[in-house]
């Protein structure tokens, strides 16, 4: 994971004298922007992405430092991690902050300008942001709802990639479903998130008399990530709301159901940035995000899940071992 | 605060004070008695006063109000002709000293800082101060290994003396005592009593003792003011008068009947003031020891030699003797019929001297001479009477 | 069982000291944020309490409402407390994660104030008084070296706590060694989690040390009393 | 929604939209089923358990222990310990090896990392309580031939029953505190709004979530001071009220 200089910074600031009510102030002040002068130069090609300290042969770019932030989940982390490194290695100031919550969090964070950039699924802000859209599988339809949305909130939203990480439903290998259609009949127990439960594209849906009409046994309300496969091995439940590119699902031996009636979305990813940071850059900005956005594609998204989840290796070092792989940097 | 209240400018007179309180009365909030009601009292400069009586009968109060630790509720308090109130309270407190039952010394401060607290806030440097509480060690008889220790190292009687010392630091002219040795057993009660006379006949304060222990009263106070509950005064008198002439039932009561003999149990013949009695060495002259028996008026000599009592001589074989030109060594000696030790109550004393035929006991203090008891010795002594 | 990050499986045992190796940079900023949230947390907690036992002390009436707000606090569940206030403050202000850590040292914190001062003999404080004492001095250079002992201990208590609490505030992206717990969470990597887990001990129990020995240091009579028992 | 969707146990589909008040005054909120009452009787239930078990272990233990003067100093590193351990990690690290062992998300990895944090203010009460009964009690005790479990059991453990009492409420509420993280593991309980206020971005669950902890923290305390005053002779309240609280 990516070690965080302003943390750094204001660690060596409380260190100095705790003066009392000062405190609130300085922390406050902890996540300024303007604040480089930080002098960890990277050691390792694993550790710095998130140091906003260039090495020496690169040229800085001019403009405001760009704070990333993944969400509370590896592939996400990883992400932001490649995204971070790339921009980093191009010369931009970067800063990749401790991955924390999920698209709300996310969404909000873009808003209130806690973040500049994040990489979000865009099924999934499609959702989030204009609850009352229809799905589509159809990317650009997605994109062409949203962008205004997030252009709503000061964002833009760039180039989706290929790579997609869609919702799956998920079952044991020995299940007679192939469809989730197949399911109705099952007296299956389910498991999902809490806010699956509330997703038209996810529980609702599944349960909706006009579309999948699942009635299920029971239902189990659990923390997206491995207690999922966990839950499902173990028999806890039958089937559960995951997303495509988990590794687990090939290394259980589950299976993922065909969305036969198209309720899940298209899921792509894409970076959406802060307008007024991306427009600090210019053109270049956006260029080089599309570039990478390009390159990225759904495999690669699986294999980096291997490497952090099965292989349990950390996503800075994956991202970096992926960028030099593919001569980004 | 930097006042250096007990100089000579100072509104209380450095070494004498008199304390006279006028039509004071002190109501709480909450309480339909007065604590204190118009008490009027004058204190001689100098002198130990002792308030005395049951509880409730305001004497803490009124000892509080004098260092404006209680504001009266109306009357005034003056210390030599000042107002009190007059007088910025904690400027005032510097130049009291405040001695309380349960000492207060401060558990996280050494003794010699305990000591020097009041000359620290008046502002004295580090070299008068440690001089000063040196000199206040060994006035009130502290080993001085003690001064880097913590009150909690010592013991109760060693506390309370620390605490008088403390109270005496800034050399204030009043010293207030509330039952100062009251949390002390009757012993080392009974040696602070002792030590605090000794004491006052070197400093010579304005003490204002409160007690409620009838025989501290007598035996320290030059005069007690007997109060009453509600703070009302019964009697102010010397202890010798409160007893003999008590001015209604409620002194007698509390005074006691049987006052003189609880004290013949309670008090030890080192308790009274040392005294020597018709006593000559061996070597002396005819011509001494006539004027020895002239000035304490008795028909009898004892006769020493290097601190030993030998033996009791008549007076009336004086005469004989020198006619026959021997020395006081000649005359037939009666061996010490009554001996006591300086620990002795004072009742085996007096039981010892009735039964002898001689009027006095002989101090045998560890082998050696230490001086005489007589029955006027010991009535003296009950009565307070220190001289 | 095939597959994914097995318990007591090779690749992913209860400590795996390359991971430590390799990541020490992650864990000592972990350590440092964590040490530096708690003393924030502290000092602010510190305050605040002073100011509530003061008020508690001055006016004896308000001694039950104010234990009674802190227990209060100090019962609710301290995920909830970050997560509500992440957007109130923002995700990444240091005051989302210390205003609720501080909140939650409120209760030990006042009820070890309070009792402290109110451990101080009345006889101390009279004679104090009657000394010519000034109010003000009274209470800095008699009544708090005297209450010191009581404040020291409620400042172990709570901050042993904090840091433990701290641990929680991973959910905002902050959270030191919370961080980790939250790391090995995300993938059941077990590593981490120990690590994050095992270093917040170490931590709180160095800090109690340290505070006692502080604690000893400001009160030598207790130290002196303490030997000599 | 059509009927038929209507939620089953194991979530709370409330409209993000609703206030406060409409949804914590609701009938059904309370009632139905998976609502407010029954998931207080599955976090009352769960915490009961935890408490009595922890009582069960830890009180002969300390009381052991403290009548025969051992182990002051462990004691005293015990509660840092406990303090500082992140009971969140320990329940997450036990529900894949629960899960494992087909023993299912509850109620083993929930119960042990609330059991944890339950036992060390008990034991540390229990333990102080009976240090602290003055030794010449206790000779008195042994020297009107009362036997050492009798000592133990009707001296010591009699005087210092307000103490113990008050590390048992202590640990209550704590555990009555922690308990809605098993609503992150897989389980349900008063959690349950928590979590599906977080998943669901819905204020009103997380608030009323909070609201319902923490009322049931209080009433908690509360129950344990009625116990108090039910349970101890006034003599020994009295002597309590003198020694203070020891558990803070």
């Amino acid at each position: 994971m990516i070690t965080n200089p302003t943390r750094r910074r204001a660690t060596v600031k409380l260190l100095a004298p705790l003066v009392a009510l000062g405190l609130v102030a300085a922390a406050c002040g902890s996540d300024s922007d303007d604040d480089s002068s930080s002098t960890d130069a990277p050691t390792d090609s694993s550790a710095p992405a998130g140091s906003d300290v260039p090495t020496t042969e690169m040229e800085m770019m001019d403009g405001p430092t760009i704070r990333l932030r993944g969400q509370d989940f590896s592939e996400s982390v990883t992400i932001a991690e490649v995204y971070g490194q790339f921009l980093h290695a191009k010369g931009y100031d970067v800063e990749v902050l401790t991955p924390a919550g999920f698209r709300t969090e996310a969404i909000d964070s873009i808003q209130n300008g806690d973040v500049d950039l994040i990489i979000d699924y865009i099924g999934g802000s499609l959702t989030a942001l204009v609850p009352d859209a229809p799905t589509s599988a159809d990317p650009d339809e997605i994109a062409a709802l949203i962008g205004p949305a997030y252009a709503d909130i000061g964002a833009t939203l760039l180039n989706y990639s290929s790579a997609v990480d869609g919702d799956a439903f998920v079952v044991r290998g020995d299940s007679e479903a192939t469809t989730i259609s197949d399911v109705a009949g099952l007296d299956y127990v389910f498991g999902g998130s809490a806010a699956c439960f509330e997703r038209e594209q996810c529980f609702i849906g599944y349960t909706d008399p006009d579309l999948y009409n699942i009635t299920f046994a029971d239902t189990v309300t659990l923390e997206f990530g491995p207690l999922l496969g966990e839950a499902l091995s173990a028999e806890e439940v039958d089937a559960v709301q995951w997303n495509t590119t988990a590794p687990q699902i090939a290394e259980n031996g589950f299976k993922v159901l065909e969305d036969d009636l198209g309720l899940h979305p298209a899921q792509n990813i894409a970076p959406i940035i802060n307008t007024e940071v991306l427009d600090a850059y210019g053109a270049q900005l956006g260029a080089d995000l599309d570039e990478l956005s390009a390159l990225i594609t759904t495999a690669d998204l699986l294999a980096w899940n291997t490497e952090t989840d099965i292989e349990l290796r950390e996503s800075d070092a994956v991202a970096t071992e992926w960028l030099e792989a593919s001569g980004l940097i | 605060m930097q006042h250096s209240f007990p100089d000579p400018e100072s509104q209380i007179n450095a070494s004498r004070a008199a304390i006279r309180l006028s039509g004071v009365t002190k109501e709480f909030r909450g309480s339909a008695e007065a604590a204190v009601a118009d008490l009027s009292l004058d204190i001689e400069e100098g002198s130990i006063v002792a308030l005395l009586g049951p509880s409730g009968c305001g004497k803490t109060t009124t000892l509080r109000m004098i260092n404006r630790l209680i504001e009266p509720t109306s009357g005034t308090i003056e210390i030599n002709g000042t107002n009190v109130a007059d007088i910025p309270a904690q400027e005032l407190r510097r130049g009291i000293g405040y001695v309380i039952q349960q000492v207060g010394l401060f558990p996280h401060r050494s003794i010699a800082s305990n000591i020097g607290t009041v000359p620290k806030m008046l502002g004295w440097n580090k070299k008068r101060i440690a001089e000063r509480v040196e000199e206040l060690t060994s006035l009130v008889g502290l080993d001085h290994d003690l001064l880097s220790r913590y009150p909690d190292e010592l013991s109760g009687g060693q506390q309370q003396r620390v605490g008088v010392a403390r109270a005496l630091a800034a050399d204030p002219p009043v010293l207030l005592m509330d039952e100062p040795f009251g949390a002390v057993d009757p012993i080392v009660r009974a040696r602070l009593q002792d030590q605090l006379l000794e004491l006052q006949s070197e400093v010579r304060k304005t003490i204002v003792l409160v007690t409620h222990d009838v025989d501290e009263a007598l035996r320290v106070a030059d005069q007690i003011a007997l109060l009453n509950v509600g703070g009302v005064l019964e009697q102010l008198a010397a202890p010798d008068d409160l007893m003999r002439t008590p001015a209604n039932d409620f002194v007698r009561t509390f005074v006691g009947e049987d006052r003189w003999l609880r004290r013949l149990h309670l008090n030890l013949v080192s308790s009274l003031p040392h005294h020597t009695g018709p006593i000559l060495p061996i070597a002396a002259t005819f011509g001494e020891a006539r004027e020895v028996l002239a000035a304490e008026g008795v028909s009898w000599l004892g006769i020493t030699e290097d601190d030993v009592f030998l033996g009791w001589v008549q007076a009336s074989a004086l005469d004989a003797v020198e006619a026959a030109g021997g020395s006081l060594a000649d005359l037939e000696r009666q061996l010490p019929a009554a001996q006591v030790e300086p620990t002795s109550t004072l009742r085996s004393a007096m039981e010892l001297i009735m039964v002898s035929n001689t009027s006095a006991a002989v101090i045998n203090e560890g082998g050696k001479f230490g001086g005489v008891v007589t029955l006027e010795g010991i009535r003296r002594g009950l009565a307070g009477d220190t001289s | 069982m095939s597959g994914a990050a097995l318990l007591g499986e090779a690749r992913n045992p209860i400590i795996r000291w390359e991971w430590v190796y390799e990541e020490w940079d992650q864990i000592r900023e972990a350590l440092l944020e964590h040490l530096e949230l708690t003393m924030l947390a502290m000092a602010l907690g510190l305050v605040v309490s002073t100011i509530l036992a003061a008020i508690a002390l001055r006016f004896r009436w308000t001694m039950t409402p104010i234990t009674a707000t802190t227990s209060l606090i100090y019962t609710l569940p301290s995920v909830a407390m970050f997560a509500l206030l992440a957007p109130v403050f923002g995700n990444l202000s240091r005051v989302t994660a210390v205003l609720p850590l501080a909140a939650y040292t409120l209760l030990i914190l006042v009820t070890n104030i309070v009792a402290g001062f109110q451990s101080v003999p009345q006889s101390v404080r009279d004679a104090a008084d009657g000394m010519g004492l000034s109010p003000a001095r009274r209470v800095w250079s008699v009544e708090l070296p005297l209450a010191m002992p009581f404040i020291m201990t409620g400042i172990r208590i709570a901050t042993v706590s904090t840091v433990g609490l701290v641990t929680v505030a991973a959910i905002i992206g902050q959270g030191g060694l919370g961080r980790l717990i939250f790391n090995g969470l995300r993938r059941a990597f077990w590593t981490p989690m120990t690590v994050g887990a095992l270093l917040s001990i170490i931590l709180a129990l160095m800090l109690d040390a340290l505070i006692l020995w502080i604690g000893l240091l400001l009160s030598p009579w207790q130290r002196r009393k303490k030997a000599a028992a | 929604m059509p009927d038929s969707a209507r939620p089953l146990p194991g979530q709370v589909a409330v409209p993000r939209d609703i206030g406060f008040v409409d949804w914590f005054f609701d009938v059904g909120t309370w009632t139905d089923k998976g609502g407010i009452l029954d998931s207080l009787w599955e976090t009352v239930l769960l915490c009961s358990i935890v408490t009595i078990v922890a009582v069960i272990v830890s009180v002969p233990i300390a009381a052991a222990l403290a009548h025969f003067g051992k182990a002051e100093v462990s004691t005293t590193w015990l509660v840092s310990i406990s303090r500082a351990v992140p009971t969140f990690a320990i329940a997450a690290l036990l529900v894949p090896w629960s899960l494992r062992r087909g023993w299912g998300f509850e109620p083993w990895p929930i119960f042990i990392a609330l059991l944890l944090l339950a036992l060390v203010p008990i034991y540390l009460n229990t333990y102080t309580a009976i240090s602290q009964v003055p030794d010449g009690t206790v000779d008195a005790a042994r020297a009107l031939g009362h036997s050492e479990t009798s000592i133990l059991t009707k001296v010591e453990f009699a005087l210092g029953a307000s103490v113990v009492l008050s590390g048992i409420r202590v640990a209550a509420i704590q555990v009555v505190a922690t308990e809605p993280i098993r609503a992150f593991l897989g389980g349900d309980g008063l959690g349950r709004y928590v979590r599906d206020g977080f998943g669901q971005n819905n204020d009103t669950l997380v608030i009323g979530g909070m609201i319902l902890i923490g009322g049931l923290a209080a009433l908690t305390g509360l129950i344990f001071v009625l116990l108090e005053r039910i349970v101890l002779p006034p003599g020994v309240r009295r002597l309590a009220r003198q020694q203070g609280d020891r558990t803070r």
